[in-house]
């Protein structure tokens, strides 16, 4: 299996992500092998799990939408009402239409960089104050107030900390996959057989958090640490899976 | 000989830099009409067209004004020491087209485009003056709306909004081969 | 096809504006020697002295530049008597903000501050006779201090600089906070 380069920076986001994925495996943005592009994703991603880094939070929301779609198409149709079918087919079109918007403002915005650069190496000459005021001594071409200046100045401090961000204490704390694991599997007594999911999440204050959680339980369930107990409309509750206990 | 408002027009240009001048004020001014004096305007941008010419008659944002072309720059810096021009970001970019031909829009609107949050980006731009606060949305929350400024029609070489290039719209699927080749 | 340093000396001359350039210089920036340079730029003066064109290449005190022909005058009086006053650009203001805070100051230190280079705004603002060089700093290749002029008072509306309101402190760290919620 070929390795990836596993590199976030250059990319803008997981749609942008995504795109790159279809383009490098010469998928038909038109007509698109969904599930072709949420395997590169998954792998992409766990890839760089690997590698440690730290994930911005919108990749995993997207990777949670996108295995809930796997999930949910892997799900036997054990209720009609559900109609699996159709929500597969809004899905994707769904996701082929965010990645077709999102690709028109990416060539647009390649457009108006080149019209950018070139105004950038066109430098203007000022008004000819001194002619202008000069035709009307009571007339003052320009007009300003302190006012002005000051809100000049503010704009100024402002972008200067904008570009300084160092400076700057950041309090925003997250949390790893691998450390939400562990959470969870301290979370597990061994003298109760099953948990409820709300029980997993029930610390879980945001939306990063809950989506660490979800995804640490669905990883703890691929390892059969935990096993899937009972799915109803009001709740999912899941038992020990066969590998717990090996996993210590 | 030429029409001598021609010449008129050329100076008074030239008077108010990079303020730049209306149509109206230039047409006011030589009391000429309005689609006369634009002709005039006109032959003037091809006359400055020309490879002889170091300058350019541009119109931006409505106002026409003289600028250097692209190639003096260089020149310049060998005698004044030009800082280096300001680059903008991928994600900047992209930011901005979004607001420009969405607007007005909110923070949320853009980011569901993106698929990013962009809060930081916004004040960013808000700071170099680019997008602007145009209002409030009647929607849940009343969320703030911006809209691009008058300094982004500058900055992109654009006449007016109007004059921005068509999005893409890929329905064509002859087009569809070139949208990753 | 003309020669085209002709093109580029007449781009060079128009960015000095009211300042204007020595033959020295713009023999230095084309790369060309000066003899030849001058008749570039004699060239350019005849081009120039047509009628058909609404300014002339003028030399005054040894410097090569563009002014506005006299006839013009009155065109741009029916402009400025019918049109309201002009803001300066947000790029004037801040660069002008800057020294009147920090005066006086290189042009290295309100780079640092804005992020982008001003030398040819520091240029503008002396020709508007808004900021004046007022010596030079003690650090190493003694670089020029700027300082703002009567005139700047004038504009501003304030009988002295003192009248200047406090600036919101940098270390406030509140305020940094809030920039980035």
């Amino acid at each position: 299996m070929v390795r990836f380069q596993v590199n976030l920076d250059q990319f803008e986001g997981p749609l942008d992500l995504m795109l790159h994925l279809i383009k490098e495996k010469k998928l038909d943005l038109f007509n698109l092998e969904v599930d072709v592009l949420i395997d590169q994703y998954i792998e992409y991603i766990h890839a760089l799990e690997d590698t440690q880094l730290e994930i911005a939070s919108e990749y995993l929301v997207e990777l949670a939408t996108l295995i809930e779609y796997k999930s949910k198409k892997c799900l036997p149709v054990l209720d009609p009402i559900l109609d699996i079918a159709n929500y597969e087919k809004d899905t994707k079109d769904e996701l082929v239409r965010r990645l077709i918007e999102y690709q028109k403002f990416k060539d647009i915005s390649m457009r108006l960089q080149t019209r950018y650069d070139e105004r950038q190496l066109q430098m203007d000459k000022p008004a000819d104050l001194g002619y202008l005021n000069e035709i009307d001594d009571k007339y003052h071409y320009y007009e300003s107030d302190v006012y002005e200046l000051i809100k000049a100045m503010e704009k100024c401090i402002a972008r200067f900390h904008l570009s300084h961000p160092s400076q700057v204490q950041f309090t925003k704390s997250e949390i790893s996959l691998e450390e939400r694991m562990l959470q969870i599997l301290l979370m597990i007594n061994k003298d109760k057989l099953t948990y409820d999911f709300e029980e997993f999440i029930a610390d879980a204050q945001t939306i990063n958090l809950f989506i660490v959680s979800f995804l640490a339980i669905l990883e703890l369930i691929r390892k059969g640490i935990l096993g899937i107990d009972t799915v109803s409309d009001e709740r999912i509750t899941f038992k020990l899976g066969e590998q717990y206990g090996k996993s210590k | 000989m030429e029409n001598p408002n021609k010449s008129i027009l050329e100076g008074i240009i030239f008077i108010f830099g990079e303020d730049g001048v209306t149509l109206e004020q230039l047409s006011l001014a030589i009391d000429y009409p309005i689609d006369l004096t634009k002709i005039l305007c006109d032959e003037l941008i091809e006359h400055y067209h020309h490879d002889d010419r170091g300058m350019e008659l541009v119109v931006f944002n409505d106002k026409y004004k003289f600028i250097t072309k692209p190639f003096i720059r260089s020149y310049v810096e060998r005698i004044l020491t030009l800082s280096k021009t300001r680059q903008l970001s991928q994600s900047a970019l992209e930011t901005l087209a979004i607001i420009a031909y969405k607007q007005p829009i909110t923070r949320v609107e853009i980011e569901e485009i993106r698929g990013v949050g962009c809060e930081l980006m916004l004040k960013k731009l808000q700071a170099m003056e680019l997008i602007t606060e145009s209002g409030r949305a009647e929607s849940v929350g009343k969320p703030i709306l911006y809209s691009i400024t008058e300094s982004f029609l500058d900055l992109f070489k654009l006449m007016s909004l109007d004059e921005l290039p068509n999005l893409p719209t890929y329905e064509d699927r002859t087009e569809e081969s070139q949208l990753f080749e």
